[in-house]
């Protein structure tokens, strides 16, 4: 993508009062020291992007500044003064608002009613008729550049759908400072383009953003001055200018790291018998008419727009989601009824989309979390073997770089990519002859990124079948040997990545769809 | 009201009462209501009696009573209150359907006997406050040549006003005396198995106890069991309760139990029906009538084995 | 969890979000005809006046639920009001004074639970449950456990007087239903109640001051208690603590049956007052005929469980 | 909501885990002090005897908490099993039949529970509340509403007998907890309970069968209340249909007293045990010092409410 909206040189020029000073800020967390005396300033109408590893501690910073959580030392002040107390209401009172990393709506409540809730217009406590779907709502589109519908429950929302709703939430408070913690980790490549161009727009209204990602393209894309976060602390604050790609990862990593994608494994003959078979796919959440075939070894993408049925194509395979028509044939043997149960003990695996919701246990420990789906393996007569199991989970856990690498912390405290990681071996612990992985690497550093990516080529030279669903269609066009197009929960074309281009794909998925608004 | 009871007589005497039960679930109550019925056909009355059931519930208890006067189905209501002063609320009811209060009275004072609302033609009762002051009297009595004589009250609930006056009574009585001890005052709420637990506590720093005075058959068969577990043989101790449960006659007679104070149910059933037909037929009306007094031929209600021995064939008019 | 559901057929979402209302008409059918003597202004105006403390403390309790927490204490609060009002009325005379006292008492005892809930940060349900036992436990001191009976002139009006022919209580009842309704489905602050049930970390997140809200449900809570018990001790001119045993857990199953969720987030006033009222009548219904009263509960439940399978027939497999 | 919290000293959080522990510690040592009759193996025995049947229930409750339900039927369930024991025993005279029929009955009764709330897919707070309210009818139609006095030969030995000098119940309660502590802590089973009450979805989408695992832990609910039903009914040698009543909210608060907590997903067996014996010690030092028993709501209300605030003084402000 080309740079969106030039912004002027020197932008960090700090003759501009800072909106937001920390000051030697650190906070505790049990043991884990997440933040060690950070200092930052956020000037107004600037991008401020924070990069860092998992577990960093960028989450944490931008809880800190939102008020979500309390500083255990250092000081925070907003427009010069030092504020003392500090929640979510008083930021929000000073205009700062956050988009949190891990989705937080309340799911019975209405689209509109989420984007104004605590900003409620009313007489006297007394709600206006007609809220949510009026000016004020359409204001909010407007400014969001997409629109959701107002009467809709959150609950019933995909998750890309859902952060979409926390975008316009923050949008709502017309707030000064609006910390962005990964925004764009369930977004396609179009909304994400969208999304920037707000950003700036919201920029030269001289407001700030702080955008956390983990998308270092995006972050130079945007940003006008970058943070560097390693192990809680700052490495260095700089203008995007002066920064790039691999300067970023060096700092993040404190080594350097190529990151391409890993090669693919060799294609597989089609005279393989495919070790998953899925015809005329239909349920009733969203799966209209699917087909297609993954042979072992072989890894076959799922692209399509958010909302286009792949997650519930997933789960329809896996068992989650009742079939209502088509069959799913799986090694060689129809599998009628399927259920996650039966389908684990086939050795069909899952990686959820939405590891809060459908993935993790987070007051159990990753431990727990990892052996789940297999505490039997490490059972006899029904009864664990706490020693077992722990070899076992450690060993995944080493393999996925698990920061911090102690399986009995409680998973609620682990970072947003390093659950992920946990997510992934949970479903690998089984060694699956076949893995569907939704949206495998939302919310990764590109270390870890480039790990399970080289995972997952791996498990397919290994003779395991994968099913890839990824918003970010570089990656699936980086590592499957075919993907199929999928549009309104339909299969409609199959292309294979090596000979086209993401464009090009784009072009085929917006095809006559309007919902999505302008096609590129 | 007033057509209904009017259709009641035309129809050959055919009375519609309605028993209202403090809880149908109830041994007691059931006893009563049986004593209802059986004392119609006593007095040749063809009498309809549906009993209803209060759940231990005062405001239920108070709905059915207005319901019953409302719906003028009834020519006459038997209570037996769960919460007599909570009734009062009732009165005066629509139209003159006549009430007889049976074991506690309606209306604010729960030890006054005299109808204390318009509208309750008699009450069947004791004063709980007397009885409670009869049971410690006979205590004093057995605690005569003790000195100490060590005492445990097991009383039913201390947040129920009823056994607050039993307490009271109790308290006032045998604190009089100095030789004798209340060691410790517990709650059995009329159950087996929580008078169990509290004796077998209690027993803990008493061993050396040597009355256990209960308002409460259950309460004092569950103390009963406390003395056993703990190695004390009963009929060592003053063991008594109230209620004339078939059991603890049994017990009394066994020797096991020294006393108990005797309800008779049924009787009082039968005493109220018997009322509540003289004030429907307009005939006089003893307002109120001892429950004390209305048991079988003999049977002395403050019951020890001796008194017991002389009516052999009674064995208590309901078990619970 | 995402609520992800497919179409179905009307009716069938009907009888999901209607379920209570259903049975409701269901049973006022049935009784109307088994019994003349039931559908009779007199008798459905009894019922109203019967139950209106408990339909009052159920319509508040929707405020607790809706936001997730529990509120075990009603009964309590209901018995420290009731006795204070009583003794006030007989050690003062002042009738107006006693019935006045009832509402703030509740109300303070009330706020107390939520600060508890909040300063503590404990689930409710076992915060409740302590007060509740420390409450009943005030209310047997200020009595010494026995009974207090008002004599005082014109204490009984609230609770026994008539307006327009109809109880004052059954006014009451209404204007609080209208006024609770109103505030939990029409304001702000009903709004906030939702959201903080719903996602208490989402809510604070949006400047929702979630513990302000908590406080205020569990203060709006006990004065309903605090309203009920003046109603019930002008009704019954005595205070005594063990008054409105039970009554907690009498309104809580009333909440749920009308449909309002236990996990908080989902409800409605108006559920409730057709909660309670679905029970009531089948406890009338049994007064009224002839059946054997030790059939009451096995009818109620099962009544119950069918005004959950008719809502859950709503519902599909996910 | 995920477990926040700030650097503090190891003590602080050690309260938070074992308040419950530390408070049963405190008041053992006051009342050892206050009365010498109480710190003697006799008492101490005779505290685990008395409430063996209520932590046996206690104990299987986790299950149902951890699991993210609710059993409100308990103390129903209780009553079926023991006046059903009753009436076995005094019409067969079989003792060790009536006493084996109890757990039987809890089982049976425990899985219907199971069943109605996995089929329906209801909140088990109404299911059980409504079951509950069958269950105990159920127990008047058996008993007609009487008290079924048990005079068989050998009916009270469960309850009564001695083995090496310690009550049998004492026991019991020592294998049944024993073998419940596993079940939860190092069982695929007891997993899949914490699983299940952490996130249900997660649960189901790694394979676990959820609604078994919850028709499983009704069942093991039920026939721990039949375990408990078997004791007590022997002990007191009769059945009546209001046995228990109250215990079912007895259990749940001792089970959130010890520390599980009432979301689900988090809690010991050991917690639950702990929990009933904390209150036990309150009641048992109340009847042995003679204090005045109108007071011992309050101070077991004061007591709980010092254990959260224990375990709050742990949680700092996120
Ligand atoms: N609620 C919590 N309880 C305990 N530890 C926590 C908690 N939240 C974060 N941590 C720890 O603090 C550190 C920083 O976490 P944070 O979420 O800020 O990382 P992050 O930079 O956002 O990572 P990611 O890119 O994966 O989101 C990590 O070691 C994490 O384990
Ligand atoms: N609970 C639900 N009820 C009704 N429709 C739903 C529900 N969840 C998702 N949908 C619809 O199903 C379709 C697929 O949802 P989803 O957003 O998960 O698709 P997706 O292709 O997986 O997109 P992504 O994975 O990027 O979120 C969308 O139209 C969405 O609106
Ligand atoms: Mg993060
Ligand atoms: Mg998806």
């Amino acid at each position: 993508m080309e740079r969106l909206m030039a912004a002027p040189a020197g932008t960090g020029a700090p003759n501009r009062r800072a909106v937001v000073e920390l000051r030697g800020v650190s906070k505790w967390f049990g043991g884990t020291h997440a933040l060690d005396g950070v200092d930052l300033d956020l000037l107004p109408g600037e991008v401020h992007a924070l990069v860092g590893e998992n577990g960093a501690g960028k989450s944490t910073l931008g809880k800190i500044i939102a008020g979500v959580y309390q500083r255990d030392g250092g000081a925070l002040a907003v427009d010069g003064a030092e504020v003392g107390r500090w929640d979510p209401v008083r930021a929000g009172r000073h205009g700062i608002a956050m988009i949190a990393q891990e989705l937080a709506l309340v799911p019975e409540l209405t689209v509109a009613q989420n984007v104004f809730l605590g900003r409620e217009r009313s007489l006297a406590g007394v709600l206006r008729r007609g809220h949510g779907n009026d000016a004020a709502f359409d204001a909010v589109c407007a400014l969001a550049g997409f629109r959701l519908p107002p009467r809709r429950r959150v609950a019933e929302l995909g998750i890309a759908d859902q952060q979409k709703v926390e975008i316009m939430r923050s949008l709502a408070r017309d707030a000064r400072v609006i910390v962005m913690d990964e925004p764009t980790s369930s977004l396609t490549a179009h909304e994400t383009e969208q999304l920037h161009r707000l950003i700036a727009a919201l920029r030269d209204q001289g407001r700030t953003v702080v955008y956390v990602s983990h998308f270092l393209d995006a972050v130079l894309d945007v940003a006008d001055r970058v943070s560097v976060m390693r192990d809680g602390a700052l490495v260095r604050t700089a203008n995007a200018a002066d920064e790039t790609k691999p300067s970023l990862i060096e700092g993040m990593l404190g080594r350097p790291l190529a990151v391409t994608f890993p090669e693919r494994p060799p294609p597989v003959d089609p005279s393989v018998p495919p070790i998953l078979e899925v015809a005329h796919l239909a349920t009733a959440d969203g799966v209209v008419d699917v087909s297609l075939s993954v042979r072992p070894g072989e890894i076959v993408g799922l692209l399509g727009l958010v909302g286009s049925g792949r997650s519930e194509i997933a789960r329809a395979i896996y068992g989650a989601d009742r079939i209502t028509g088509g069959t799913v044939t799986f090694d060689g043997t129809p599998h009628a009824r399927p259920r996650p149960h039966r389908s684990i003990a086939a050795g069909l695996a899952m990686v959820p989309e939405d590891r809060h919701g459908q993935g993790l246990v987070l007051e159990r420990p990753i431990r727990e979390n990892i052996a789940l789906a297999h505490a039997t393996l490490f059972a006899t007569a029904g009864v664990i073997s706490r020693r077992r199991e722990r070899a076992a989970v450690n060993a995944l856990a080493e393999r996925l770089a698990l920061r911090p690498a102690r399986t009995e912390l409680t998973t609620s405290g682990f970072s947003g990519g390093n659950q992920q990681k946990a997510l992934i071996g949970k479903a690998l612990l089984g060694d699956p002859a076949f893995v569907i992985l939704d949206e495998p690497t939302r919310g990764v550093d590109v270390g870890a990124k480039y790990a399970i990516h080289e995972l997952v080529v791996a498990l397919a030279r290994q003779g395991v079948g994968i099913l890839l669903i990824s918003s970010e269609h570089e990656e699936v066009m980086g590592l499957a040997h075919r993907a199929h197009l999928v549009r309104d929960g339909r299969t409609f074309a199959e292309v294979v990545p090596e000979r086209t281009t993401v464009d090009r794909i784009l072009t085929a998925l917006f095809g006559a769809d309007q919902h999505e608004g302008a096609a590129p | 009201a007033e057509d209904s009871s009017g259709d009641g007589s035309a129809e050959g005497g055919a009375y519609k009462v309605a028993v209202l039960a403090a809880s149908a679930q109830n041994g007691y109550n059931q006893a009563v209501y049986e004593g209802v019925v059986a004392g119609a056909e006593d007095l040749g009355l063809e009498v309809d009696a549906k009993i209803l059931d209060g759940g231990f519930d005062a405001t239920t208890q108070l709905s059915q009573l207005q319901n019953a006067a409302t719906s003028g189905e009834y020519d006459g209501v038997i209570v037996v209150p769960h919460d007599g002063p909570s009734l009062t609320a009732a009165f005066p009811m629509t139209g003159d359907l006549p009430v007889v209060s049976v074991l506690n009275p309606i209306g604010p004072d729960i030890d006054e006997l005299e109808p204390q609302v318009e509208g309750v033609v008699s009450t069947v009762a004791v004063s709980p406050t007397a009885a409670a002051e009869r049971q410690a009297e006979d205590v004093v009595t057995y605690c005569a040549d003790l000195d100490p004589c060590s005492v445990m009250l097991v009383v039913g609930n201390l947040s129920s006003p009823l056994d607050v006056a039993r307490r009271d009574a109790y308290q006032s009585v045998l604190e009089a005396n100095d030789n004798i001890e209340i060691v410790s005052t517990l709650e059995g709420n009329y159950d087996r198995d929580q008078s169990l637990s509290g004796v077998a506590n209690a027993l803990q720093s008493n061993r050396d106890v040597n009355v256990i005075l209960s308002n409460a058959d259950q309460m004092t068969l569950g103390a009963e069991v406390a003395l056993t577990n703990a190695g004390i043989d009963p009929s060592t101790v003053y063991l008594t309760g109230g209620g004339g449960t078939t059991e603890a006659l049994q017990a009394v007679r066994e020797g096991r139990w020294a006393a108990d104070y005797v309800n008779f149910p049924v009787s009082m059933g039968a005493a109220a029906m018997e009322q509540l037909a003289n004030a429907i037929a307009g005939d006089p009306v003893e307002t109120v009538v001892d429950a004390d007094a209305v048991g079988p031929e003999g049977v002395e209600p403050y019951a020890d084995a001796d008194s017991l021995a002389t009516v052999e064939d009674f064995t208590g008019e309901w078990n619970g | 969890m995402p609520g992800r559901r497919a179409a179905f057929p009307r009716p069938l979402l009907l009888a999901k979000d209607y379920a209570v209302l259903i049975l409701l008409v269901v049973v006022t059918v049935y009784l109307s005809f088994a019994s003349s003597a039931f559908f009779t202004s007199d008798n459905l105006l009894n019922i109203l006046n019967q139950n209106a403390p408990l339909a009052i403390i159920a319509a508040a309790g929707t405020f607790v639920i809706v936001s997730g927490n529990f509120d075990l204490s009603t009964a309590s609060v209901f018995a420290v009001a009731s006795v204070s009002a009583a003794w006030l009325a007989s050690e003062t005379g002042d009738v107006a004074l006693a019935l006045a006292a009832a509402p703030v008492i509740g109300l303070a005892l009330g706020a107390v639970n939520g600060l508890v809930v909040t300063a503590l940060r404990i689930h409710s349900f076992l915060a409740t449950l302590a007060s509740s036992l420390v409450y009943s436990a005030l209310a047997v001191l200020i009595t010494g456990g026995a009974l207090i009976t008002v004599t005082a002139e014109g204490f009984t009006e609230l609770g026994r007087g008539e307006f327009l022919g109809v109880f004052i209580p059954v006014w009451v009842l209404a204007g609080v239903v209208a006024l609770l309704w109103f505030l939990l489905s029409g304001t702000v602050f009903g709004r906030h109640v939702f959201a903080t049930g719903g996602n208490a970390e989402a809510a604070e997140l949006s400047g929702v001051r979630v513990n302000r809200v908590k406080i205020l449900v569990f203060t709006l809570s006990g004065l309903a208690a605090g309203v009920a018990a003046a109603i019930a001790v002008s009704r019954i001119a005595s205070g005594q603590p063990q008054a409105g045993a039970g009554m907690e857990l009498q309104a809580i199953a009333a909440i749920i049956l009308g449909g309002t969720s236990i996990h908080g987030g989902v409800g409605a006033v108006w559920r409730s007052v057709a909660g309670v009222f679905l029970i009531a009548l089948i406890g009338n219904g049994f007064d009224i005929l002839d059946f054997n009263p030790q059939l009451k509960d096995l009818v109620t439940g099962v009544i119950i469980l069918a005004a959950v399978a008719l809502a859950a027939v709503g519902r599909t497999r996910r």
